[in-house]
């Protein structure tokens, strides 16, 4: 367990460090520096502007320091917001984030969960028929869409919520949904299918034969079997919720970090373009490890020794 | 009751050549007919099937064209010679719904069409090689996993420039990994078959077990991911038309005629509402179908 | 004759599935009995009903697609067929407990034995967890596991598929039922292994009294164990009786077949075999007259237009053919049986 | 009526290599075939019976290359095929061919039945357009089906129609010698006749020499001439059919001859059973000397220390035991 | 002081969150918005845009235009330090000095050795900022300067607190250390999200300023912002972030009010690149496009169409005139001569005309006007043009490396002179950007740049915009204006024609 936790630990660092690398050539092949404006400065400005940020060093220079700054978690300043680091950034944005993503997380785990035990059971009746419709909705609509649709029709519309803005508990309602929708339809789907699945099973029959009744069946024998494909769409789950956040933090003006990575591009803010990719990348690849550490959990077959499955 | 004696004669059956209970079909016909008997693929076809037609021909019954401006009927509400409406610069947004739809599908086949052949390929060579080979390559497959993939497309979609052919490019080398895992994921267990095992006793070369056996029996579950991969391409497009990196103007996707529609919502909602429902549409039937493909594809189903 | 009041009485029971393609008629017409203490045994190739009649008195059909078209369960004084689902909880595991096929999917792999085990008396028994525990422990040792204190706490993925196997009769035994079902419980094991489990369940048979429905296709294992065999075919009971009736004067063409078609390992010289020729019947459109009649070698024209009643040979061997009819030429067993 | 040798194997190893992650550095090996050794005749049936898992298959595959042994010689008509080229192999594998266990697995669902027997003319240029067709339908009616069925696809066959169309795709090749894999033990009892019987008469009109595996051991009696026990991947026991069920040698297949019942109450009832204790050791880590040792019950300290060779004991009775 | 009876708030949209509140690394509109709020300079613009003494008491400019003496007022920073002549250097030098690379430093290159400061070529020492004593400062220009008061109105001239900046290197970051001199100080700023302004008591006008809170919401999304207004969130949002399809919906409801704005919206020509280097080519395309339609469907604001150069709100040498109502229209929209040029250029109906495209930036609403435009060519001289967007800052590359056909353009003056328009197009200027040169245009701006009497200035820049508009290196569209939204009920804002929004004599009506 040690040894295979050290060796994800191992690969999950290698794969960051690709992620670093890869991001900074990339970001580095794009026309136009960050300093670039409409009007154009004077050389001298210029020249002053590219001292002050190392960005006449060769190139080979810039990405060392850069890998020796971030091995001590150092991201830099941004270039955009004068004084302050992308750390700054990220300690005031993260936490909004993260808020968001954890709502949107529970909302979908729960509701996604709920739907498709409900639909399960109820194969081909009124509920299954309401959630599959729903789930399917859920996977239909672009999430830019739904966030306006939401933010006018719901928000603005109603007043039930407001359309933008951040603090309150209600600030988070719209965004949250909005950011779920898709896994919440995803969760649904995948649930109710796997719970199909699992109900069809010999163990089931089993459980059935030893005179236990039907609730306990569902709870005790089919949840937790059904609910393991669920932990295998963690990942890309995660990664949804992640990426997903520019749209919707763009939308509903949340001062989280999801924002940054999109403008940070735009402004060619390489510091943040960088920070916010690492930081994704990490938290994608932490998230994956805790998936597989789930699993552990959920399904007692499954041993940290080896890869997982093919 | 009596019976009579005759009834007792001996009946005379042929035993030589044996009969076969089951109808004749191919594996397509088959899954075709369990295809056909799940109604929400079948209703999933039929909308995509309208769709096609409505974005490869209805341009040629519509007196407009999608990029002609005629400032003398901007922003018109729906109406009789503009069902759709109108945009801000005069354009029939029924026209401009269908090229809208012609282009999303072309990304949608476009880059899933890419994305199949790398996919293919480097799935291909994985999983049939296997050993070290499979083993190093699918390092690198399980790295790009790893990676949010709208991360990539974004900084690539930045670094080769928007436009039609750069979407296919970019959608096609992201989404190239879960073709080429599910690819190399049935090869692996194809490759274990009896009947792969029977043509290698038989003497044929790897070309031919590559061509003949492996590829044909996991073009199932190929044509289920595609299925399922084109329209994540197209939400991909309309997700990229949000952040301006979409196909370019006068070119239209559904995705970038949301996306402009977005900010005319509260002004001219049926310039957001009637492209995203197309997109609604289009995603609802290519799920239904991907799913129904799945169904009737699945040997679970089959005894 | 009969006695009048068996464990287990069905009586003229037919299930059917009911899917896309048509409907099922998995069994059709079928009727047995169980006495206390007995061991029945159910023999019949795949397909043809077996575990749907078990299934169907364990009320364990899922539905849909399938359906308990008619007939009667009698099971203790209580007509199966009619009870409530709740009520037939009650009596599942308590009163009947199942043993299935596969031993490596019929265990709940995310639960611990334990907890699988003492669930059932929790249930049935209202015993606290520690009491369940010591039971779950003293049937597992009954069943031959060694270890089980700490074999309790371990998951089914650890265990080899014979201690499954072990481990799922001593689940069904746990509340001392009166009848135990066990589906074809060592088809999916080898030999070796397929011999400790029959051991094991004749052993448990002279100790604890409980009537037994062994399935199986393998004429061999029910030799051992069972008093009375059942023959099905094609949904329907074609020929019942004692071992010694089944074996030594079996009367229907497909019993013949059974037992010829496959070689003894006692067998002195090399005979050939006899081979069923053809295959079974599609149950979605059974024949009219005698399923068998297509691979029948002794088949008459009206086994292809009436199915055949029913004859008692001698009492409780009865047989649904109609070469005992009386105008039917006469065949028997081991002249006919060779012939091709 | 000893016939020449057609096929020798000598001291086959087969180890699979267990995948583990990039990190781990002791790879752990499947110890499926642990040097095997055996002679067939030209025109006999050999069987080979064991427990599942005991590297029968895996044996029969690296006989004929479909996996690569880690060590031994196979040795087709005196020479050691596992040293030829991919052409030369070619050659052989006209001369060798395999029938295998699962019926639904053997046969591609995308090919006629037609072209799946086919297949081997193509790839030896054996036959061509109508020549082709008229060999199909040679070989469909050989194994007793309907020439019209060459246009059907596998899974509207029956199991047993299925294994038959399997064996006359390997007749396609006029083959001398088949390894036949379990070709029964997935069918029905009923099925199972029709196909060793089959088998049977193929034997003798074309004069076919047969590797039969199987894990029943009464069916492996009623077809072969010579029966191996296979336990672990090693053989324990070699004789001709009679002797092993008349006079057994080795614990195991003593063992092995008492766990198979009897279909008669009689015979059943009077018996007294040896029932073997526990369960087949992991091939991944087998324990040391006899592999039998954990579960036999003559085990004597000896048996830990070495591994007993396979001895002749009498009149072509091979038998692998340190208690004999 | 105001009594909490008569609190008044409200909330406003500038645009996104601020690079910076520090004033003189700032660059962008909607932080000098927030800067003008909380700092004042020397000077403060008024409703007209003339320049009035603000901590300026008196100002004495030497004979030839180079030296401007100057007296300040006793003001008090908020945290009570008084506002010294040390605070204005201290500030000043800090936006010249290379070290800290601010992008406006230019704006004080009027200064003597400001530039040379800047680039090096001179120490600080040099540089003509004279502090007399804490009351006094002297400043000694490079050369005559006559719009150098307004200047002096412009962020890059605000003071910052020396003492508190020595103090707390990173002051303008957090609200503790925010030290501000105008009428409002730093409450709280959460970022991205929004910027709280209260009153500064100790802003020696403070009597003036009515307004008790100002909130800056930060919102990047438009859409999100006029959602937000319309549910009453917000009482008012900046142009920058008002979406153009709303416009007309927030005229007919009266919300969307406007004022004039220094900027033209133009479209480059790549002169290197055939055809666009024969001039008749150039004004073939400029003649044949109806600017008021465009105004009227695309841009929707109410702007005026360009037939010169320099937007109106510029002054003339001549008072009370404007330098557009002097130099008046330089060219008409004409289909018949555009199309005679063009076959006189060789593409009669144009025949063979090469297909050029237009390159424009996706953030923003370029593409529509671009699509508008490329009908127009379409339909009125039978050209067909494409359409390319690029991101913004690949557009920013493409245009100063020439690697377009025809590029998309606005400027908005830095200050109020026609000269923040003219010198760009000077041979090699770093704004030209369209390969453009013109000898009489570049003897038109140096004798314009050397006078210090207007007469002659303006004079010399209606030359040069002729030279420059008869040869159509660009092609005006249309003048700017500014509009934004505003609850009825806020009185006395200042939209500038700069593009600030100035709070201090706002009122909210209950
Ligand atoms: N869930 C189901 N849906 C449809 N048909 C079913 C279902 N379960 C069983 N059947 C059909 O019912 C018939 C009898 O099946 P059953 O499982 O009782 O056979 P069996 O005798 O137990 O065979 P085996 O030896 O293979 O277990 C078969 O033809 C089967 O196809
Ligand atoms: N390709 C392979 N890779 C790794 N291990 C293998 C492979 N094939 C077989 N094995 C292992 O080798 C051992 C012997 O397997 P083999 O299939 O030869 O047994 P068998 O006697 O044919 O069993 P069965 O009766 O079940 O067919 C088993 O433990 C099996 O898991
Ligand atoms: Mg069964
Ligand atoms: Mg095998």
């Amino acid at each position: 367990m040690a040894r295979y936790l050290f060796g994800r630990i191992v690969s999950a660092l290698l794969v960051v460090w690709l992620v670093v690398t890869l991001t900074f050539f990339l970001m580095h092949a794009i026309p136009g520096g960050p300093f670039s404006s409409e009007k154009i400065l004077p050389p001298a400005i210029m020249e002053n502007i590219n001292q002050r940020y190392h960005l006449n060093d060769p190139l080979a220079n810039q990405y060392l320091d850069y890998l020796k700054n971030i091995a001590h978690f150092n991201f830099g300043p941004t270039f955009r917001y004068e004084g302050r680091t992308v750390n700054d950034l990220f300690r005031e944005g993260l936490p909004k984030t993260i808020a968001l993503g954890l709502v949107a997380t529970v909302l979908a785990l729960v509701g996604g969960t709920m739907m498709g035990i409900i639909a399960a059971l109820k194969q081909n009746k009124a509920p299954d028929y309401i959630a599959t419709f729903l789930a399917t909705i859920g996977v239909s609509v672009p999430s830019f869409v739904l966030a306006t649709f939401l933010q006018y029709f719901v928000g603005f519309k109603t007043h039930w919520f407001p359309p933008i803005g951040w603090g309150e508990a209600k600030n988070l309602v719209l965004p949250a949904l909005a950011l779920s929708a898709y896994p919440i339809a995803q969760i649904t789907r995948l649930t109710r299918s796997s719970m199909l699945d699992v109900l069809n099973q010999d163990y089931i029959r089993t459980a059935k034969s030893k005179g236990l009744p039907g609730y306990i069946i569902v709870l005790r024998h089919a949840l937790r079997n059904a609910l393991i494909p669920v932990v295998t769409f963690m990942g890309p789950f995660f990664a949804y919720i992640l990426t997903g956040n520019f749209v919707v933090e763009y939308v509903f003006n949340i001062p989280g970090i999801g924002q940054f990575f999109v403008t940070s591009i735009g402004n060619r803010d390489y510091p943040v373009i960088m920070g916010t990719t690492i930081l994704f990348a990490t938290l994608l690849v932490t998230f994956n490890l805790l998936v597989d550490i789930a699993y552990t959990v959920v399904d007692p077959r499954i041993k940290l020794t080896g890869r997982k499955g093919a | 009751m009596s019976i009579s004696v005759e009834s007792f004669s001996p009946l005379q059956q042929g035993l030589k050549a044996e009969g076969i209970n089951r109808p004749s079909t191919t594996l397509w016909q088959d899954a075709w007919r369990r295809f056909r008997k799940n109604p929400l693929a079948m209703g999933g076809l039929t909308v995509l099937a309208l769709i096609i037609l409505f974005a490869l021909f209805g341009p040629f019954f519509s007196q407009f064209d999608y990029k002609t401006n005629n400032l003398m009927a901007t922003n018109q509400y729906p109406n009789w010679i503009h069902p759709f409406g109108t945009d801000e610069l005069g354009r029939d947004i029924l026209t401009r719904s269908m090229f809208g739809a012609r282009i999303s599908l072309l990304i949608g086949f476009g880059s899933v069409a890419i994305n199949l052949t790398i996919g293919i390929f480097y799935g291909g060579i994985s999983g049939y090689k296997g050993s070290w080979l499979d083993n190093f390559m699918q390092r690198i497959v399980d790295i790009i996993f790893s990676i949010p993939d709208l991360l990539y497309v974004i900084l690539l979609m930045v670094t080769f420039g928007p436009g039609l052919r750069n979407i296919f490019i970019v959608l096609g080398l992201v989404n190239w990994v879960p073709m080429a895992r599910i690819v190399r994921g049935q090869i692996l267990t194809l490759r274990e078959q009896e009947f792969v095992l029977a043509a290698r006793t038989l003497g044929a070369d790897t070309k031919r077990i590559l061509i003949k056996h492996l590829l044909p029996n996991s073009i199932g579950q190929i044509i289920i991911v595609a299925a399922l991969q084109i329209p994540a391409a197209i939400f991909m497009e309309a997700f990229l038309s949000f952040i301006g990196l979409g196909v370019q103007a006068p070119m239209v996707s559904l995705g970038s005629m949301a996306s402009d529609g977005r900010m005319n919502i509260p002004s001219y909602p049926y310039s957001l509402i009637f492209p995203a429902a197309m997109i609604a549409l289009l995603m609802l039937a290519f799920n239904f179908v991907g799913d129904g493909l799945r169904d009737a594809f699945d040997p679970k189903m089959r005894k | 004759m009969q006695q009048l009041h068996h464990l287990l009485e069905v009586d003229n029971l037919s299930t059917s599935f009911f899917t896309y393609a048509g409907e099922v008629r998995a069994v059709s017409g079928v009727s047995f009995y169980v006495d206390e203490g007995e061991a029945l045994g159910i023999v019949g190739e795949s397909g043809c009903g077996k575990s749907v009649t078990v299934q169907s008195v364990m009320r364990l059909i899922p539905s849909p697609p399938g359906k308990i078209l008619s007939g009667q369960i009698r099971f203790l004084g209580q007509d199966l067929v009619k009870l409530p689902e709740k009520q037939m909880t009650t009596i599942r595991g308590k009163s009947m407990g199942m043993i299935f096929q596969d031993p490596m999917t019929s265990l709940n792999p995310v639960l611990t034995i334990g907890r699988q085990m003492t669930e059932v008396l929790q249930r049935h028994e209202g015993l606290g967890k520690q009491e369940a525990m010591d039971r779950a422990e003293k049937y597992l040792e009954m069943v031959g596991i060694p270890n089980c204190k700490r074999r309790l706490k371990q998951y089914p993925h650890e265990f080899s598929g014979g201690m499954r196997q072990r481990v799922m009769i001593a689940m069904a035994l746990l509340c001392n039922p009166k009848l135990l079902i066990a589906d074809e419980p060592t088809t999916a094991l080898d030999v070796t292994i397929q011999a400790q489990i029959l051991e094991l369940m004749k052993d448990l048979k002279q100790k604890i009294n409980t009537s037994i429905i062994l399935i199986t296709h393998d004429l061999g294992v029910v030799a051992g164990l069972c008093s009375r065999i059942i023959v099905m075919y094609g949904g329907k009971i074609v020929e019942s009786g004692t071992v010694q009736d089944i074996y030594k004067s079996p009367q229907h063409p497909y019993t013949w077949g059974l037992l010829k078609s496959v070689p003894r390992l006692d067998a002195l010289s090399r005979t050939k075999l006899v081979p069923i020729h053809g295959t079974p019947p599609d149950l979605l459109k059974p024949p009219v007259g005698c399923g068998f009649t297509a691979r029948c070698a002794h088949a008459m024209k009206i086994c292809a237009e009436q199915p055949p009643g029913i004859t008692e040979i001698n009492p409780g061997h009865q047989v649904a053919c109609w070469l005992l009819h009386p105008d039917a030429p006469k065949s028997t067993f081991d002249e006919k049986g060779r012939v091709g | 009526m000893k016939n020449e040798v057609i096929l020798e194997v000598e001291n086959l190893v087969k180890h699979f290599p267990l995948e583990e992650g990039i990190f781990s550095r002791h790879h752990k090996k499947v110890h499926a075939v642990n040097g095997i050794s055996f002679q067939l005749h030209q025109g006999e049936t050999l069987g080979l019976v064991g427990e599942s898992g005991c590297g029968k298959s895996t044996a029969g595959r690296t006989i004929i290359r479909l996996y690569e042994p880690t060590s031994g010689i196979v040795k087709y008509q005196g020479k050691n095929i596992l040293s030829y080229n991919a052409k030369e192999m070619l050659a052989v594998r006209r001369d060798i061919q395999m029938i295998f266990q699962d019926p639904y697995a053997s046969l591609n669902p995308r090919m006629t039945v037609g072209d799946i027997i086919g297949e081997a003319l193509d790839i030896h240029h054996l036959a061509r357009g109508q020549k082709r067709t008229d060999r199909i339908y040679e070989l469909l009616e050989t194994v007793g089906l309907n020439p019209e069925h060459a246009n059907r696809f596998p899974h509207e066959f029956s199991g047993g129609q299925r294994q038959r169309i399997g064996i006359a795709r390997s007749l396609s090749v006029n083959p001398k010698l088949i390894i036949c894999d379990e070709p029964i033990s997935a069918l029905d009892v009923s099925i199972q006749a029709q196909i060793v019987n089959m088998l049977e008469e193929l034997q003798e009109k074309l004069g076919l020499t047969y590797l039969f595996i199987a894990h029943d051991l009464s069916m492996v009696k009623h077809i072969s001439h010579r029966i191996a026990v296979m336990y672990l991947g090693r053989i324990v026991e070699l004789t001709d059919s009679f002797t092993l069920y008349e006079k057994p040698l080795h614990p195991y297949t003593q063992a092995l001859l008492s766990a198979i019942p009897i279909p008669d109450p009689d015979i059943e009832a009077a018996r007294q059973r040896q029932v073997l204790k526990g369960n087949v050791p992991s091939p991944i880590d087998p324990p040391s000397g006899c592999y039998f040792r954990t579960r036999c019950p003559k085990a004597q300290e000896v048996c830990a220390l070495s591994t007993p060779e396979l001895i002749e004991q009498g009149n072509n009775h091979w038998v692998a035991c340190h208690c004999i | 002081g105001t009594t909490p009876s008569k609190e008044m708030k409200m909330s406003y949209a500038p645009g996104s969150e601020p690079k910076t509140l520090d004033p003189q690394m700032s660059n962008g509109i909607p932080e000098m918005i927030m800067e003008m709020n909380m700092f004042e300079g020397l000077m403060r613009l008024d409703k007209d845009s003339n320049p009035q003494n603000a901590i300026a008491d008196s100002i004495t400019v030497s004979p030839d235009g180079l030296i401007y003496t100057i007296k300040l007022k006793d003001t008090k920073w908020n945290n009570g330090n008084p506002v010294t002549a040390d605070d204005f250097k201290f500030a000043w030098m800090h936006a010249l000095n290379p070290e800290a690379a601010a992008e406006y430093a230019y704006q004080l290159f009027y200064i003597k050795n400001g530039e040379a400061y800047n680039s090096k070529k001179a120490n600080a020492e040099d540089v003509g900022i004279k502090v007399v004593d804490p009351k006094t400062m002297e400043i000694t220009l490079e050369s005559p300067t006559p719009y150098f008061k307004s200047l002096l109105a412009f962020p890059t001239y605000y003071p910052v607190n020396k003492n508190n900046v020595e103090a707390n290197p990173k002051w303008n970051l957090q609200p503790e250390t925010f030290v501000s001199n105008g009428p409002f100080k730093m409450q709280s700023w959460s970022h991205n999200d929004k910027l709280v302004l209260v009153k500064n008591s100790n802003y020696w006008d403070a009597n003036s300023v009515k307004l008790t809170e100002l909130t800056f919401n930060l919102v990047s999304d438009g859409k999100a912002a006029l959602t937000a207004y319309e549910a009453g969130q917000l009482d008012g949002i900046d142009q920058t972030a008002v979406p153009i399809s709303d416009l007309d919906r927030l005229r007919k409801a009266g919300s969307l009010k406007t004022s004039p704005y220094l900027g033209t919206y133009f479209y480059r020509f790549n002169v290197t690149k055939k055809p666009l280097d024969n001039t008749k080519v150039r004004q073939a395309l400029a003649l044949a496009i109806n600017r008021q339609a465009l105004i009227d469907n695309v841009f929707k604001a109410g702007q005026t169409p360009a037939l010169g150069y320099v937007p109106g709100g510029v002054p003339d040498a001549e008072t009370g005139k404007t330098f557009r109502e002097v130099g008046g229209e330089l060219f008409k929209e004409d289909l018949t001569k555009a199309k005679q040029l063009l076959a006189e250029a060789g593409y009669p109906d144009g025949k063979n005309f090469p297909e050029l495209s237009i390159l424009y930036n996706t953030n923003g609403s370029h593409q529509l006007p671009a699509q508008a435009i490329q009908d127009m060519w379409a339909k009125n001289l039978g050209i067909n043009v494409k359409l390319v967007g690029q991101e913004w800052k690949v557009y920013q590359r493409s245009q100063q490396d020439l690697q377009y056909d025809i590029s998309r353009a606005g400027w908005i003056g830095d200050y109020i002179d026609p000269m923040t328009f003219m010198d760009m197009f000077v041979t090699q200027g770093g704004n030209n950007q369209t390969g453009w040169s013109n000898a009489d245009f570049d003897k038109d701006i140096e004798t314009a740049k050397k006078s210090g009497d207007q007469k002659v200035r303006m004079q010399a820049m209606h030359d040069a915009e002729k030279v420059l508009v008869n040869d159509m290196p660009i092609m005006p569209i249309y003048y700017y204006v500014n509009y934004y939204v505003l609850k009825d009920n806020i009185k006395g804002l200042i939209q500038l024609p700069l593009g600030f929004t100035d709070f201090k004599n706002v009122t909210v009506e209950k």
